[in-house]
């Protein structure tokens, strides 16, 4: 009668294998395989709006995992992701451009060059530590900013430069509707890659460098390396983003890859659930949605009772961006371990149920 | 109902000259709406504050552009979301008439000598930025062998290394020299307010005739003052965004004497056939019907005019598919929207050239004593005056389309 | 960074001559300062392969220090540390973890957020191939093939110090004695053949020092590790090691079999405390320990 | 239940408030009356706890690794709070007033202090300000001799001016403990205060403990794994067990006991066998 | 006299500018560890608030100030006490997100109240600009300057020495220790933020008075990140040192910049080359205490 609660409470795993699966039990994958399949059913019966909305979240949440490996795994906080993603997107438009690599092709290559980029801004790391490699980043951020404005070989300057559409064999992505797949793709792949990472040698490397770097030497870990190491990983990761996002806009400009941009990276991990792989997804998709329900929402105020009462009319926008501000806050007051957290413990309550406690 | 997507920035970093602006949008077809729509029909306008932030504009334009009722039409906004949209409208065929100005959207084939991407879809009312800089150099000339100036005159261009402030960048440089100045190097300054004093100093240290503010109004104001303070005695050419009657106020003393171009032929104050409309449009907002309207209000009333008679024509011709709307941008030269008339200035569109206006006209800010209260006072009491000084035709030069 | 190789005759200035053959690790004149502060002055010592080697000395009589010198963690100010023959003075912690030297900490040095199991397989990691390359591609490249049969040592290990029960734990909020046991579990993952254990009975009731003390004896005997052990708890050391180095203010004072350096009076005044010779003065054999209740 | 012939009182899963004879005569200063104590909302760690300090004596506290001695002494002075456990059930009384829920650093300022497990010295900081910052609640004119005091105790701190973080393990045990001198708290609650210390510094820690008791009258709940010296400087004892008291009587009676003294003092009466020649498998005992 | 000296003098008073800011950041962060995002807001506060007293109640500078200051302190305490008190014993990254949170919504709101165009604030002192070395000046960034150092010399003695200033670095130390020496966090968050916030208002008021007030002004607040880390995160000595430093190096980059270089920017850019090369050689700054490395 095992097979009666959904997770079994307690360990009844037979074997090391069945014990370090990514899933815990059979069920939870099977639910997150289930997930996949409605995901590539959607473009069916969604809008362009919505699956706008989850592209979005899929090149974001790809980039802001890069910044959960590099800030939850490894507890370097990095106030320059949005640059990384910036390079990735550059890079990958320029590689196809300049150099007619294909894009199918550019966009890994653009992770691979971002990648590079990101161990020279990574090199801090291995004298830097807390707030202090954080601001260093803000540099990273601010000097890279500052290159893609320069480099009109690279960047178009600060005019900006075209991104060409996906097309494979002929076959263009260029609507939401095509793209959206290219996406799922990209976001899958990347997850279990990370998912991967961080249950064999070098991820548990980077988490003891967190949790105590001076036993983790001990332990035979050498520490400029992986500190180094996350940094890269992590701009891979918004390389991959960056170049995802080029090729969907098929435009990049300089203008958008600026510390508030970073700043909102930092919001999806730490709302997300730092040092948890799925809470990014949660984060991501929590802070790309988060406007637009505070915009339906304050649709519905405008024009109603509350609306004149308060005489908003156009100031309804700052109600909007206040509430924002504001749920924001609430849920870190109420769930200051991110959503993955919260997760967990309603996870750990139904295997214990009906005796939590 | 006719749906039209309306961007705006209301609370973002361009939120100063948003907000005029985007009244003056929504006034107007709110106004068009109350007397008889589009040929009878009411449009939907759909007004959206983005924050200046492109995505957000996206994910907008795709609400807007999906499902049953796609938008016929856009009231854009900024540089970032317009660039950014620039490649779904032409895709969509949904024309957008943006509040930026920047010579590349005027290339609507991209066959343009400097090969910029083609924007089909694109309008603005007003000079490009570009052309903007043109017509103020062209003065500028003028005015420094009417002061009788020694030698060549030296111009800079100011501004941070962004797309707004760069827009113009080569195209000022290139045209200054051909009309003799001596081009010095550019001089950066970020676009948010701060100490620019260094900038100042070095510009006394050059000894600079004509410097161009490439930035929006809140950093500018900063260097003006910067420049008063150290004394740096500079003539200032303001660009469309970054001086208004508001910054004049906020900048005090600092912005006198500073010219910059202006997208109508008069001022709140000034009288003209068309003023009438303009006060009528007004009332939508502000019934009492006495509340001063800045500069960006009556260019955000005449973009929202050319878009309803463009509409018009479009549906009474084959109805209101993009490509008919864009067609009716193309069917009057020197075209004014009715009723406006002395207000909007004459602007012709083609399919080839969406340089709609090219004369500028070219007003000098003069502010006298302290400008505590508040604008329509100031205005009032005369303390702030916009005087036009004159109005440069740019030639269409086709070498110069695209930038 | 290979030094030469150990003289046949290392540190004359030792007492017990000691062959390379059988030494595993030698200090030759080790100075450690601070600023002011001189924590170790001159030191040297050999570890025969094999040994149980006790430090004891006063608080602050540089022991930590000792076996940090010997991990790596503090560079001597001069004087050279050999392991295996090999000059190691001027390695790092991560390259002597990777020649074969593991510890635990005074102050444990758990890594809070990981599960317990984690923390042992972080000790594993020298030993370990895949990478972040191999890793993320787990199915493909055999990594999950590897890290299953460290998964199965790393069991064995646990069950060795007994705890299966907390193996999925939080390392973090584990009790203090549960903590040091894993540490130690940690450590030995790392298969060092020298195992520096600073304290380990810290913080135990009697009934968890025995069975501690069986873990370092088979660890000794059975697994063949040479362990050099910090301890106060005078029982447990003279009991159960083969030598005892004692240090005070920085200096060795005594260094041999539990019993002499027992018998030496200075070490009983220093570390002991027993001034003058009571009554009842315990024949060095029998342990001081109980003699605290006096 | 074996040897129930011992005089102390055996008391399995009651969760009755014992009420000792010596605690008759002398006021009870705290009494903990059948806690129970959560961490994170689910794991349960203490099951009905029960205790009581009578005022002026020093009362041990015994038990295994994770017995959750601790945890008890955290619930006490409201420290849990700030690891996510909480007192779900039964209530805590302080000289008569109830005092679980109050934040930590009122309950100091009634007078109990904790001299928390491993040292938790403030290391970025001189161990002289780390002794003032044990009197930050006082505010009468004697942290000037008291400080000599500490000095008196344990002149090793005098002489390292350096950072804390330095010290060695034992110095900033002793650090941790002339802070909580410094207070001059009414009760000391010391989670294992002989840890890391020569047993030299044991004894030495020991005769100050029982000092204070005497000379300045503190009463100290000690939590210690040295169950010989502490039965002997105390004057009661309780043993506890996964969550809850076990066992407790005078320290006499303890010391008396058969299974403590196998489990806890090493060795009955017979000769004390050698950590060397321990059998692989030796028998565990556990009262519950 | 050189533009080169001119621009020294100009970095100098400046960077005294920036120092008030930086200080404002240490202060919050040697009570909590925690980096406060909302700092450019609460300048912009009272910023605004200063103006209002001065424009809309017509008061003299040297009251409306006075109550601005007040008023700030009270705005830091309840803060403290509305938002940031649940958050004690949280980790401090989640805390470091809400104080972004905050400056969302100060931002908003502030642009709700006083609008959306930049507002002159009213003449407050008889000369506008004043002489210093031949170079002309804002009286008011002379003042600031004074007030940054009179500030500093107090907080350096406070934290050295006194009770309080022991028990907010103990609290940011360790809030389970140092509750446990009888200290109410609390307390020493709310004294820290009230502090924090009075000191940016200083610097709001002055850049107010030079820029005129507008949202814009907030951006303050991320710009002096380099002079907070160049001295040292925890040293309040350091903010201001750090502020001298990168308003000298903004000006001198700036006059290579436009004497020879040419390349554009370096006014905005060098600051962070210049400070990474320094974090470089001192991981913590000029004078910030380095982190106890000790098993
Ligand atoms: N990194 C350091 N900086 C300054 N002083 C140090 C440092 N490490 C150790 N010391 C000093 O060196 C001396 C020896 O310290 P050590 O930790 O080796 O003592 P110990 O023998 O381990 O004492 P204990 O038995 O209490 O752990 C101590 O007085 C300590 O203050
Ligand atoms: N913060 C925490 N979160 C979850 N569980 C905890 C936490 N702290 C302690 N525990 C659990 O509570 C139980 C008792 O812990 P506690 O530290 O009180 O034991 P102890 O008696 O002090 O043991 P020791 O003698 O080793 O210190 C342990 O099983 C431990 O795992
Ligand atoms: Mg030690
Ligand atoms: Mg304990």
């Amino acid at each position: 009668m095992a097979n009666v609660s959904i997770i079994p409470s307690g360990d009844f795993k037979t074997s090391y294998a069945a014990d370090t699966t990514i899933f815990p039990t059979k069920t939870s994958r099977n639910f997150a395989i289930l997930g996949v399949v409605l995901l590539l059913a959607c473009p069916a019966f969604l809008d362009r709006y919505w699956l706008s909305l989850l592209i979005q979240i899929g090149y974001l949440g790809i980039a802001a995992l890069g910044l959960n490996i590099l800030v939850g795994f490894t507890g370097q906080i990095s106030i320059g992701h949005s640059a990384f993603f910036g390079f990735g997107a550059f890079a990958s438009a320029w590689l196809n451009n300049s150099l007619g690599v294909p894009v199918a092709l550019a966009i890994p290559l653009a992770g691979v060059v971002t990648t590079g980029v990101g161990l020279i801004f990574g090199v801090p790391a291995a004298r830097l530590k807390g707030l202090y490699l954080a601001i260093a980043t803000l540099a990273a951020q601010y000097i890279l900013q500052d290159f893609f404005g320069r480099a009109d070989w690279f960047t178009g300057g600060s005019a900006g430069t075209i991104a060409e559409p996906l097309t494979i064999f002929g076959f263009a992505f260029d609507t939401d509707e095509r793209y959206f797949y290219v996406v799922l793709v990209a976001m899958v792949v990347m997850y279990i890659l990370g998912t991967n990472l961080m249950r064999t040698r070098d991820g548990r490397a980077l988490v003891a460098v967190r949790d105590h770097y001076l036993s983790a030497e001990i332990m035979g870990i050498n520490l400029t390396k992986y500190r180094t190491m996350s940094f890269g990983i992590s701009a891979f990761y918004a390389g991959i983003g960056g170049a995802l996002y080029a090729h969907y806009l098929q435009f990049v400009s300089v203008e958008n890859f600026t510390i508030l941009f970073s700043i909102q990276f930092l919001g999806m991990i730490i709302i997300g659930g730092l040092g948890s792989i799925m809470g990014t997804l949660m984060g991501t998709a929590f802070m790309v949605l988060l406007p637009e329900v505070m915009q339906a929402a304050t649709k519905l105020v405008s024009g109603t009772a509350v609306d004149t009462a308060l005489n908003l009319r156009e100031n309804i926008a700052f109600l909007r961006e206040m509430s924002i501000g504001l749920v924001i806050i609430l849920f870190l007051v109420f769930e200051p371990d991110g959503l993955a957290h919260r997760w967990k413990q309603i996870k750990a309550y139904w295997k214990l149920y009906p005796f939590s406690h | 109902d006719i749906p039209i997507g309306h961007l705006a920035d209301q609370s973002g970093g361009t939120s100063d000259v948003g907000v005029p602006y985007a009244q003056g949008v929504s006034d107007a077809l709110a106004y068009i709406n109350a007397h008889g729509g589009i040929n009878g029909t009411k449009m939907a306008v759909d007004s959206v504050d983005y924050g200046y932030q492109a995505p957000r504009a996206i994910s907008q334009y795709k609400k807007w552009s999906s499902g049953s009722d796609k938008i016929v039409a856009l009231q854009g906004w900024g540089t970032a979301d317009t660039e950014a949209l620039t490649g779904f409208v032409s895709k969509d065929e949904i024309p957008a008439y943006s509040g930026s100005y920047s010579g590349h959207l005027t290339d609507p084939t991209g066959k343009g000598p400097h090969g910029s991407k083609p924007a089909p879809y694109n309008f603005f009312y007003g000079p490009s930025y570009s052309d903007a800089l043109r017509g103020m150099l062209t003065w500028a000339a003028e005015d420094w062998k009417k002061k009788g100036g020694q030698g060549k005159p030296k111009y800079v261009h100011m501004g941070a290394n962004h797309p707004f402030p760069n827009a113009p960048k080569e195209a000022g440089e290139q045209i200054a020299k051909e009309l003799g100045f001596e081009v010095l190097p550019p001089v950066q300054f970020a676009l948010t307010p701060g100490d620019y004093s260094a900038q100042c100093l070095t510009l006394k240290e050059a000894g600079a005739n004509y410097a161009y503010l490439g930035n929006t109004a809140g950093s500018g104001i900063s260097v003006l003052k910067a420049c008063q303070t150290v004394g740096a005695k500079v003539q200032f050419m303001g660009n469309v965004w970054g001086m208004d009657e508001n910054a004049a106020k906020a900048a005090g003393s600092a912005a006198d004497g500073v010219v910059f171009p202006m997208r109508t032929a008069v001022t709140w104050t000034g009288d003209a056939p068309g003023m009438k409309l303009m006060k009528d449009i007004s009332k939508i907002s502000d019934p009492s019907g006495n509340a001063y309207r800045p500069v960006h209000y009556m260019a955000g009333v005449c973009t929202a005019y050319y878009m309803k008679e463009a509409l018009e024509w479009a549906g009474k011709n084959g109805g209101l598919s993009g490509p008919n709307i864009r067609k009716a941008m193309y069917q009057k030269k020197d075209w004014v929207p009715a009723g406006l008339e002395g207000v909007c200035i004459p602007s012709t569109w083609t399919e080839t050239d969406h340089r709609g206006m090219t004369a500028v006209n070219i007003y000098r800010a003069s502010v006298k004593g302290d400008t505590e209260a508040s604008v329509d006072e100031l205005v009032k009491s005369g303390a702030i005056k916009l005087e036009k000084v004159a109005t440069e035709d740019v030639p269409r030069k086709p070498e110069w389309l695209g930038w | 960074m290979s030094g030469a190789p150990v003289a046949p005759h290392p540190g004359s200035a030792q007492k017990s001559p000691t062959t390379p053959a059988e030494t595993i690790f030698e200090a030759r004149g080790v100075n450690l300062r601070f600023g002011g502060v001189h924590a170790l002055t001159d030191v040297s010592f050999g570890i025969r392969k094999g040994e149980l080697f006790s430090i004891i000395g006063p608080n602050g009589a540089g022991k930590t220090s000792m076996v940090n010198c010997i991990s790596g963690r503090y560079r001597p100010t001069d004087g050279k540390v050999f392991f295996k023959g090999r000059d190691v003075t001027g390695t790092t912690p991560n390259h002597r973890a990777a020649l074969g030297i593991g510890r635990t900490f005074q102050n444990l040095a758990l890594f809070g957020h990981m599960s317990v199991l984690d923390n042992i397989m972080v000790g594993r990691h020298h030993l370990l191939k895949n990478n972040f390359l191999t890793g993320p591609l787990y199915w493909l490249t055999g990594a999950r093939k590897e890290e299953l049969a460290h998964r199965r040592e790393v069991e064995e290990i646990i069950d060795f110090l007994e705890i299966q029960h907390v193996r999925k734990a939080t390392a973090g909020t584990l009790s203090y004695g549960l903590r040091k046991r894993v540490e130690l579990a940690r450590a030995i993952a790392l298969k060092p053949d020298l195992i520096l254990l600073d304290e380990p009975m810290a913080g135990m009731n009697l009934e968890e020092k025995e069975d501690m003390a069986r873990y370092i004896v088979d660890l000794n005997e059975e697994f063949g590790m040479t362990v050099v052990m910090i301890e106060h708890d005078m029982g447990v050391v003279m009991d159960i090691s083969h030598r005892v180095m004692v240090l005070e203010f920085g200096k060795k004072i005594a260094e041999g079999k539990p019993e002499e350096v027992l018998a030496d009076p200075r070490v009983r005044r220093a570390y002991l405390g027993e001034d003058d010779v009571e009554d009842d003065v315990p024949s060095a054999s029998s342990p001081p320990a109980r003699k605290e209740v006096a | 239940m074996p040897n129930a012939a011992t005089a102390a009182t055996h008391h399995a899963a009651s969760d009755a408030p014992v009420a000792p004879p010596v605690a008759a005569a002398k006021r009870t200063m705290l009494s903990v009356n059948n806690i129970e104590v959560v961490y994170n909302d689910v794991i349960l760690v203490l099951r009905g706890l029960s205790l009581e300090v009578p005022e002026g004596e020093i009362v041990a506290l015994l038990g295994a690794n994770g017995a959750g001695k601790s945890t008890t002494l955290k619930a006490i002075s409201g420290l849990l709070k700030t690891e996510d456990g909480e007192v779900t059930r039964g209530d805590i009384t302080f000289a008569g007033e109830r005092i679980n829920g109050i934040d930590p650093d009122k309950i100091v300022r009634k007078g109990i202090f904790q001299v928390m497990e491993g040292r938790r010295i403030i290391a970025d900081m001189t161990s002289l300000e780390n002794l003032r910052l044990g009197a930050y609640t006082r505010r009468d004119g004697g942290v000037k001799d008291d400080l000599d005091m500490v000095y008196g105790y344990f002149p090793r701190l005098k002489e390292r001016t350096g950072l804390a973080g330095y010290l060695s393990g034992g110095e900033q045990q002793m650090l941790a403990i002339g802070r909580a001198l410094m207070a001059r708290p009414k009760l000391i609650l010391m989670d294992e205060p002989s840890m890391g210390l020569s047993p030299l510094m044991v004894k030495e820690v020991f005769s100050i403990i029982q000092q204070i008791n005497k000379d300045l009258g503190v009463t100290i709940l000690l939590v210690e794994q040295n169950a010989r010296m502490a039965l002997q400087a105390a004057a009661r004892g309780y043993i506890m067990e996964n969550g809850k008291v076990v066992l407790d009587g005078t320290a006499e009676e303890l010391r008396n006991n058969e299974d403590v003294k196998e489990f806890y003092l090493g060795g009955g009466n017979e000769e004390r066998k050698s950590f060397k020649n321990l059998k692989s498998f030796k028998r565990r005992k556990r009262w519950i | 006299m050189t533009l080169l000296f001119q621009l020294l003098v100009n970095g100098l008073i400046v960077g005294a500018l920036y120092g008030v800011v930086a200080m404002s950041f240490v202060l919050i962060y040697k009570a909590s560890r925690i980096v406060n995002f909302a700092q450019g807001e609460f300048l912009l506060i009272g910023a605004w608030t200063c103006w209002w007293l001065l424009t809309s109640w017509q008061l003299p500078f040297w009251i409306g100030f006075p109550i601005t200051l007040v008023f700030m302190l009270a705005f830091g305490v309840i803060l403290q006490v509305v938002v940031l008190r649940p958050m004690i014993g949280e980790p401090i990254i989640s805390v470091i997100m809400v104080t972004i949170g905050l400056s969302i919504v100060f931002q908003a709101a502030m642009k709700w109240m006083f609008g959306v165009f930049a507002k002159p604030f009213p003449q407050i002192f008889a000369h506008a600009t004043m002489n210093v070395f031949g170079l002309q000046v804002q009286t008011v960034y002379v003042v600031s300057l004074a007030i940054s150092l009179l500030i500093m010399a107090g907080f350096g003695w406070f934290f050295k020495y006194s009770r309080l200033g022991l028990a907010m670095r103990a609290t940011a130390f360790d809030q389970q220790v140092a509750q446990s020496l009888g200290i109410s966090v609390r307390q020493m968050f709310a004294m820290s933020w009230a502090i924090s916030a009075m000191v940016s208002a200083v610097a709001g008021v002055t850049v107010g008075v030079v820029n005129g007030v507008s949202s814009a002004l907030s951006f303050f607040g991320i710009k002096v990140f380099p002079a907070v880390i160049l001295g040292g995160l925890d040293s309040v000595i350091g903010a201001v040192v750090g502020g001298l430093i990168v308003g000298v190096l903004e000006n001198v980059a700036h006059y290579l910049d436009s004497q020879w270089l040419n390349w554009g920017n370096m006014y905005e850019i060098a600051p962070f080359y210049v400070l990474i090369a320094i974090l470089m050689i001192k991981p913590y700054g000029l004078f910030g205490t380095k982190d106890i490395e000790r098993v």
